[in-house]
């Protein structure tokens, strides 16, 4: 048995904070910069998710329950605080693709019983469907909420005939128990990787992106190999003074939009948001 | 009150005591014979209110394999869990049921570890309780994963798939520590009963000598035989005391290594533990009064006994409310904000009701068991025992929903969430799994330990007898050791 | 050694020696299983093929490259089953052996333009993911090794079979197995590597 | 290679369709399997079909009328997912979820897949032939039809469809085309052709500094959101445009907007009106407007036009010191304004400003001559309907063809369509799916869907010169009963005019045809097949045009004052348009009704959105079931507290409520078309969609609102979304 894998990589098994020259020697590191300005809050990207990643319509009541299975939600909120202090929400509404952080020091990867969550190489959370026993402690323990459970066994409905032939063969169909999340297109990055590497070189700059980031008609979401410092991911984060690899990011000046979205609980996401701008003389 | 304490001849004679001398845990009328007879008493044929209780817990069992068999076949939804109620009753349940699981190895091991005789009587289903109350816990573990079917994937053993589970997640331990606890329990259980499945071997005839005289294996009462069960059942004991500890502790780590506020805490173990302490000795109090009711077991289960047992659940039920309010303290006077937010929200939110209700039961219940009256009043402590339980499984569900319904993020909190009919039939029906369990126990293996209560009144004979006190003389004229008497007890 | 401990050890020895058995076949697809008509192992049942195409005459006696007729497996996740028009473009051309039954059932789909209905044979399960385009440029056209032995390590030798049957575990432990070994990087090349370990290569 | 019909469905065989069976098994097959799935081979695929990776074929959209070039990847045989065309302007790479859920239109388990032909009881499914039949006796050469006899009901059209509908009518020596589209743009275009002389400018949202919006959702469900979007993302950059929305309800644009500002519904025009009062006052703005306008505009003064908008004083003239300030700015109306009795005064109103702020040939052009006429886009309103409604219930029409549109569903009640159909003794709707409008025909006959059929199409908005789209199929048709519209009105035309169309065996090779003959026009010296391929290829053709200029006629209308609430009816009813439902016709797609409407968040249903202060004083909380009661009808549904919305206004999404267009549509929620009050535009007679007033009943009944959200949508706190001052921003350092 695998006892000699097990020992060799021990040192996997423990979690690490995040360092400075991380991804220095691997040829990828997945990130997304999400333009919160440029963000209308439009659902292309939501229906995108859905037609690429074989997510289930699960019916009203089932969504009413919070069975919902969008991988990438758009929330929108009406204000900072608890509640709205004029009468009516003058600089419009908060609109928020939220989606799976893909964090650095992700708090559900350490807690799978089974490990079928995990850090790839690449800097992904991966999620290994037919590993995952459905405990939910990922979920649990997930603060930004953004992994779903198949609460039901949803291929025998979500697909009546023919519907079932638009799924897409490069991507399971999960069954009931297992717990899914965004793995920002993984299959079409394994597919771009596979070929580059056969080509023997890594994959150029917007080569291959996730279906929501290639919906996004405004391309508010700009995904990108942050370990290649010339990809406009890389460079994004580094005027954004971003850094992956800090908890408390330090900006030289003001006016710099990048933050990440509770990053004060150390899960260093590998999603940068830029911060909505309005023009509050108008 | 039935029993009364017998009054001792030795308060005139012992000058030298400047106290008025403990009551005896047991009465003297307590002689050898009637021990056995007593005890084997139990064991037979029952009665049909018995069969009544059985049967409904039979059927109470039954609804919950049902809502089981249900959840499995159409999916977790059934239980109305959500994201981000993904827990719900099953894990609460889960913890409330280990926690009880605490109490009786408590009892046996370290009271025994520390020669606290006035165990001996109520040892013996305490442990019982303890393993059925893990059996019915792991069933939770089972009923609450999402793919069931693949609930080995979990254990840690060489397999096709070259894959070993997360050393590093709570669960992991869980499972390593609850698979460990239960074995060990079991362990204990079993080898305390040797002696007495001896006794019952002794005495029965067809299917049940069989029984009793293959898991009493080959038990003669030798003196090495006696010798080795000692050491053995001593290193046992030494073993679980810490195994004890660690379970609940690990429990706790579910919790305590997560993100979400209000399990963020760092004094979540010993808190657990004694929770689990807490509500294990109201368990057994419960079923004190039960057993010694059904089986008229006045004579080993003593006011006296009751009492030591109430004073040592009022002490940790004090340093658990002492826990549970730091914990608050630190939360408040903390600096993590949403923490605090979740604080406020269980004490004023959806579940006040049940933060409230939990407070009033484990908190200010304990209390009453100062007043002699209640300690003394069987069906009012009954009635209490039963609240204090209730608080505790009241505080696993506060600590889990509350949570969940205001964590860190406020586009998925949830208003008033609340499990569906299918969690409450399996939480149902793991009560029933466990009356059912632990009464088949009580009609096959004494649930009084024969032997240890035979030690007792020795011992109590031989300390009235060293300390100049008048043992009756049907008593000493047995001898000092049991296998004096031809090997048989 | 008393009785006791005597049996603990056994206990034991027979506990982790039974799964390590248990799952021998499953991680170097050995000994259980019927023999091939070949004489090899065979762990898959035979497979009935709407034609019985003989891989034997093929690979074995033509000694066809396998990568003729599979085109797509250095181009592609799949190996695929070969388009009709590519049996066509030879037995077209091959007037002896036209009136054989096989050959005749070969034209008739042709006729009708029907694609032939194959049975799969190496079927993984469905959320698994095998990249045959990679581990053919990495053995096969960069390592040089022959092709017999980069089809075959998975397929087995094929050469001698008439239809295919599986006879490697193809499990997960088999295939980390080979993971785990190093493999020279290039012809001529001292400098070796082992296969990715990151679970999403394979788990889609 | 070959790109002939019969090759490009060939290569397009389905092979490998039991694949996606095992797909959906997903699950199901967890184990090392022989034997048991098939694995079909190609019989003769092109060279570059390779199993396991898609290809992308270019086609077009036709969800809305945006005509967005599409890419579909086609995987053994099957089309897989849809993206955006980058070779088109329109799309430029991008698409929405519309356009998304085009394949789940495609794939739908509930499209139609046999004719069907009306018989007691009902319709019931019939072959072909049957239906041929029918259609021959009916329609063929000895068809006694003649003129206004025969109508051609159809939405949006364009392209060659539109042509080769138009010369089926002829044959019958008809014009009785009549274009009907529920949310008609018919007012706002007449008043921007009256006042600029073009019914759609060309915005040119990037180039703008300030955008003021009246009720204009550009972003959502406007006339080419893709575009818009992609547009407006370039407006954001440095130097950062500022916009500024006013609307009785937050629109998904007026949700970014940097200021919203909710207006009584209606009185848009009034307002626009006092801004330009505003600016008059100012020199550079005030010269050249004629006298007559100076007049009329000092009427609104701040205050009057405070009083009639529930806009503050200082708030018209803080837009209007930000109008002058940004230049160039650009001002557009949208349905809110539209939408009214006096909605053609409104627009004319609000397009005046554009005159006076000179942003005629910055920002607002108009769009390129167009070098096909008679393929060019044709719109319609409400009033065609009407018109086509009293000659059917006077038993003028003897047949009616319906085509992309469901008059039934989408008809206010004061005009019951269904009712007049009865009156029509032959009536053939062509569909893919049977809406309510199919259900009362005597025959249904099943269309290709998009991703099957071929055809050209033509934008209603070209941003960049003039691009004809190419809609190709994406995959072997999925049922063999169904056919393309073209195909079915050739197949007539033939048997009525056999001299010109035989030459055409299919409309494939009539679109062939005639593209290729107009080859000259797009200054290609290609070989026909080469210039046809690449046409297929890239899935556009472009044309090369520049922006007209737009000259603006400044004689202004009086904008009276809307008719206000009354007692009986107390709150303006205002139907919000779902970018994703449009007017209903995509009810059907189970993407689109699970995806939340952005600003409620709520799947699956229709609800009332009620502004807090107001549901406060009638004591409603979220989740009360209305009874929305206009003068015309009544709807139910239940509550939802939407702060972005004008006090006295309530507003319910359109496009739900249906009782037939399959599964996913039929049931859920209902239809608020049917509580439309009969208010008409008084310049161009269209009905005015904003224009009702209702009143609330409250049931007493409470239900859970099914939404995303949970019981916040606050950020309680947490930096979720930040909001920087743009003045902050460093904008022109990003990248």
């Amino acid at each position: 048995m695998s006892l000699s894998n097990l020992i060799k990589n021990w040192s996997n098994f423990r979690t690490r904070r995040p360092y400075e020259g991380q991804y220095d020697d691997s040829p990828y590191k997945w990130a997304m910069v999400i333009d919160l300005d440029s963000c209308i809050g439009c659902n292309a990207c939501t229906v995108a998710c859905y037609a690429e990643n074989n997510l289930p319509v699960v019916g009203k009541e089932r969504f009413g329950k919070g069975h919902a299975m969008h991988w990438i939600r758009i929330e929108r909120y009406w204000g900072e605080g608890e509640t709205l202090e004029t009468e009516f929400p003058e600089r419009g509404a908060q609109y928020l693709p939220m989606l799976c952080q893909q964090c650095e020091a992700a708090p559900c990867e350490p807690v799978c019983p089974v490990g079928a969550t995990h850090h790839s190489p690449d800097g992904l959370n991966t999620q290994v469907y037919n590993r995952c026993v459905g405990s939910r402690y990922c979920s649990a323990n997930c603060p930004y909420k953004v992994r779903y459970f198949n609460w039901w066994n949803y291929p025998e409905r979500a697909w009546p005939n023919p519907l079932e032939l638009q799924l897409n063969p490069d991507v399971t169909v999960r069954s009931k128990g297992v717990m899914e999340k965004c793995t920002f297109c993984m299959q079409r990055l394994r597919a771009g990787m596979d070929k580059a590497k056969t080509d023997g070189r890594i994959l150029a700059d917007g080569e291959v992106v996730t279906a929501c980031a290639q919906a996004c008609p405004t391309s508010a979401i700009t995904f990108g190999n942050l370990a290649d410092k010339n990809s406009k991911v890389a460079k994004m984060w580094k005027t954004q003074q971003v850094d992956l690899a800090k908890n408390v990011q330090e900006k030289t000046e003001d006016g710099i939009r990048g933050y990440r979205i509770l990053e004060d609980l150390n899960t260093y996401p590998s999603i940068v948001y830029l911060e909505r701008l309005r023009n509050m003389a108008s | 009150m039935s029993h009364t304490v017998p009054s001792h001849p030795q308060m005139d004679v012992q000058i030298e005591r400047k106290f008025v001398p403990k009551q005896k845990d047991l009465g003297e009328d307590v002689n050898w014979a009637q021990i056995n007879k007593d005890v084997l008493r139990s064991l037979e044929k029952p009665r049909p209110a018995f069969w009544i209780i059985f049967f409904s817990a039979l059927a109470l069992f039954s609804f919950g394999v049902y809502c089981e068999v249900y959840q499995y076949q159409t999916g977790m939804g059934v239980s109305d869990l959500n994201n981000p109620q993904v827990w719900g009753l099953y894990i609460a349940t889960f913890i409330f049921w280990i926690g009880m699981g605490h109490s009786g190895t408590l009892l046996s091991a370290l009271l025994h570890i520390i020669h606290a005789d006035w165990r001996k009587p109520i040892y013996r289903y305490s442990e019982a309780m303890t393993t059925f109350t893990l059996m019915t816990a792991a069933l939770f573990v089972l009923v609450h994963m999402g793919r069931l079917w693949q609930f080995y994937y979990v254990v840690a053993y060489p397999n096709e798939r070259w894959v070993w589970p997360n050393f590093t997640s709570p669960l992991v331990w869980d499972a390593t520590a609850i698979g460990t606890y239960l074995t060990s329990s079991l362990l204990f259980l079993y080898m305390g009963m040797i002696p007495d499945l001896a006794i019952c071997r002794d005495n029965a005839k067809g299917a049940r000598r069989a029984l009793y005289k293959f898991l009493s294996l080959g038990w003669q009462g030798t003196d090495r035989q006696w010798g080795n069960f000692k050491v053995a059942y001593m290193t046992m004991a030494c073993f679980l005391m810490p195994l004890a500890v660690s379970v609940h502790s690990i429990v706790s780590t579910d919790f305590a290594v997560s993100q979400n506020p209000g399990w963020h805490v760092t004094s979540f173990p010993p808190y657990f533990v004694l929770g689990a302490l807490y509500s294990g000795c109201s368990g057994i109090i419960t079923l004190f009064i039960v057993l010694r009711y059904v089986f008229r077991f006045e004579a080993y289960m003593t006011q006296p006994i009751l009492n030591k047992l109430i004073k040592m659940t009022f002490a940790i039920a004090m340093v658990w409310t002492y826990l549970d309010l730091i914990e608050y303290a630190t939360t408040w006077y903390g600096s993590d904000e949403v923490a605090r937010q979740d604080l406020v929200y269980r004490a004023t939110g959806d579940y006040a009701l049940q933060f409230w209700g939990m407070i009033f039961c484990a908190m200010v219940m304990p209390f009453t068991l100062l007043i002699r009256f209640v300690r003394q009043n069987y069906v009012v402590l009954l009635i209490i025992s039963l609240i204090l339980n209730v608080g505790m499984w009241l505080e696993r569900f506060q600590i889990i929903t509350p949570t969940f319904a205001k964590s860190h993020y406020p586009w998925t909190w949830t208003a008033g969430w609340w499990p569906s009919w299918v969690q409450w039939g399996i939480v149902a029906g793991s009560f029933g799994w466990f009356t059912m369990l632990f009464m088949l126990y009580c009609k096959i293996f004494p649930s009084v330990s024969m032997y240890e209560v035979k030690e007792m009144v020795h011992e109590q004979n031989m300390h009235d007898k060293l300390h100049g006190a008048q043992a009756p003389a049907h008593q000493t004229a047995l001898g000092a050791i049991p296998e004096m008497n031809g090997g048989k007890i | 050694m008393n009785y006791c401990k005597k049996l603990f050890v056994w206990m034991f020895l027979i506990v982790i020696g039974t799964s390590l058995v248990s799952a021998e076949p499953f991680v170097q697809g050995g000994p259980i299983g019927s023999q091939t008509s070949d004489g090899y192992d065979a762990l898959g049942p035979v497979v009935e093929q709407p034609i019985e195409f003989p891989h034997n005459t093929h690979a074995g006696r033509m000694q066809i490259n396998c990568m003729y007729c599979h085109t797509y497996a250095r181009r592609s996740n799949v190996s695929g089953i070969p388009r009709l028009d590519k049996c066509m473009g030879c037995h077209n051309l091959i007037e002896g052996v036209k009136d054989r039954p096989r050959i005749k059932k070969l034209f008739e789909y042709w006729a009708n333009k029907q694609p032939i209905p194959w049975k799969k044979v190496h079927d993984l399960p469905d959320f698994v993911r095998f990249n045959h385009e990679r581990h053919i440029q990495r053995f096969y056209f960069q390592e040089k090794r022959p092709v017999r032995e980069t089809c075959g390590y998975c397929h087995g030798y094929i050469a001698s079979m008439t239809t295919a049957r599986r006879v490697k575990a193809l499990s997960m432990g088999w295939c980390i197995s080979c993971h785990e070994k190093d493999h020279l990087e290039k012809v001529g090349s001292t400098v070796t590597s082992h296969g990715p370990n990151d679970c999403w290569l394979c788990h889609k | 290679m070959s790109m002939g019909n019969m090759d490009r469905r060939d290569f397009l065989r389905v092979l490998g369709i039991s694949g996606a069976a095992a797909t959906l098994a997903g699950c199901g097959n967890t184990a090392i399997e022989s034997g048991v799935e098939e694995v079909m081979s190609y019989v003769q695929p092109q060279d570059f079909v390779v199993p396991g990776i898609g290809v992308f074929y270019a086609s077009t959209c036709t969800q809305c009328g945006s005509g967005c070039g599409i890419m579909g990847k086609v995987r053994e045989g099957r089309v897989l997912k849809l993206e955006g065309n980058p070779e088109s302007a329109i799309s430029a790479g991008k698409i929405c979820g519309l356009g998304q859920a085009a394949v789940q239109a495609h794939y739908n388990p509930d499209r139609l897949r046999t004719p069907m032909m009306r018989s007691e009881g009902g319709l019931i499914p019939v072959s072909w032939d049957k239906a041929t039949q029918m259609l021959e006796q009916r329609l063929g050469p000895t068809s006694t039809l003649k003129g206004d006899q025969i109508a051609f009901l159809t939405g949006d059209i364009s392209g060659h469809q539109r042509v080769l509908l138009e010369n089926f009518l002829e044959s019958y020596d008809s014009t009785h085309h009549v274009l009907y589209d529920a949310i008609s743009r018919v007012t706002g275009q007449a008043a921007s052709k009256a006042v600029l002389g073009a019914e759609q400018p060309l915005l040119n949202i990037d180039k703008a500094r300030l955008i003021l919006s009246f009720g204009n959702d550009f972003l959502g469900a406007g006339v080419s959101p893709v575009h818009m979007a992609a547009q407006y993302a370039k407006f954001r950059k440095a130097p950062r445009g500022t916009l500024i929305q006013i609307e009785p309800r937050m629109t998904l644009t007026g949700g970014n907007a940097d200021r919203w500002y909710p207006i009584k519904p209606g009185t848009e025009g009034i307002l626009a009106l006092g801004i330009a009062h505003d600016l008059l006052q100012h020199e550079e703005f005030a010269k050249g407007v004629p006298d007559e306008v100076h007049a009329l505009v000092k009427q609104y003064d701040q205050a009057s036009v405070s009083e009639i908008t529930g806009i503050g004083a200082d708030a018209v003239h803080l837009i209007a010191g930000q109008l002058w300030n940004n230049s160039p700015s650009l001002v557009i109306a949208g349905p809110g304004a539209e939408g009214h009795a006096y909605g053609f005064s409104n627009v004319v109103a609000i397009q005046l400003l554009n005159v006076i702020l000179a942003n005629r040939g910055k920002t607002i052009e108009g769009q390129a001559e167009h070098p096909f006429p008679q393929l060019a886009p044709l719109q319609g309103g409400y009033r065609a309907l009407a018109k086509l409604h009293e000659q059917m219930a006077s038993g003028q029409c003897q047949a009616l063809l319906i085509h992309g549109t469901n008059p039934v569903f989408t008809s206010p009640s004061n005009l019951p369509f269904a009712d007049s159909m009865e009156k029509v003794p032959f009536k053939v709707a062509f569909v893919t799916h049977l809406d309510e409008t199919a259900g009362n025909c005597d025959l249904v006959l099943p269309l290709l869907s998009a991703m099957e059929d071929f055809g050209t199409h033509v934008a209603d908005y070209q941003p960049n010169g003039v691009e004809l789209m190419v809609q190709q199929p994406l995959m072997e048709k999925l049922y063999p009963e169904s056919r393309g519209f073209g195909d079915i009105l050739l197949d007539i035309l033939k048997k009525r005019k056999p001299d010109s169309y035989t030459a055409f065996p299919d409309y494939y090779s009539y679109i062939k045809t005639a593209v290729v003959k107009a080859k000259p026009v797009f200054k290609v010296t290609d070989s026909d097949d080469h210039f046809w391929e690449d046409a297929l290829r890239k899935g556009v053709i472009k044309w090369e045009g520049k922006p007209t200029a737009l000259e603006a006629k400044l004689s202004l209308l009086e904008v009276p004052k809307p008719r206000g609430l009354e007692a009986d009816y107390p709150f303006y009813f205002v139907p919000s348009v779902r970018p994703d439902m449009r007017d209903g016709r995509h009810a059907y797609l189970p993407w689109l009704q699970e995806s939340p409407e952005t600003m409620t968040t709520i799947v699956w249903d229709s609800w009332v959105e009620i502004h807090p202060k107001t549901a406060a004083e009638m004591q409603i909380r979220e989740g009360d079931v209305l009874v929305v009661q206009s003068a015309t009808g009544s709807v139910r549904a239940v509550a939802y507290i939407f702060p972005g919305i004008q006090p006295d206004t309530v507003s319910m999404p359109l496009g739900q409520g249906h009782t037939q267009l399959g599964r996913f549509a039929t049931g859920v929620g209902v239809n608020p078309y049917k509580i439309l009050d009969p208010v008409f535009d008084a310049h161009t007679g269209e009905l005015a969609l904003h224009a009702t007033r209702v009143t609330l009943r409250k049931t007493g009944e409470n239900q859970n609102v099914v939404k995303d959200e949970g019981p916040t949508n606050f950020q309680n706190g947490h930096k979720l979304v930040a909001t920087l001052d743009a003045d902050q921003a460093k904008l022109s350092k990003e990248i």
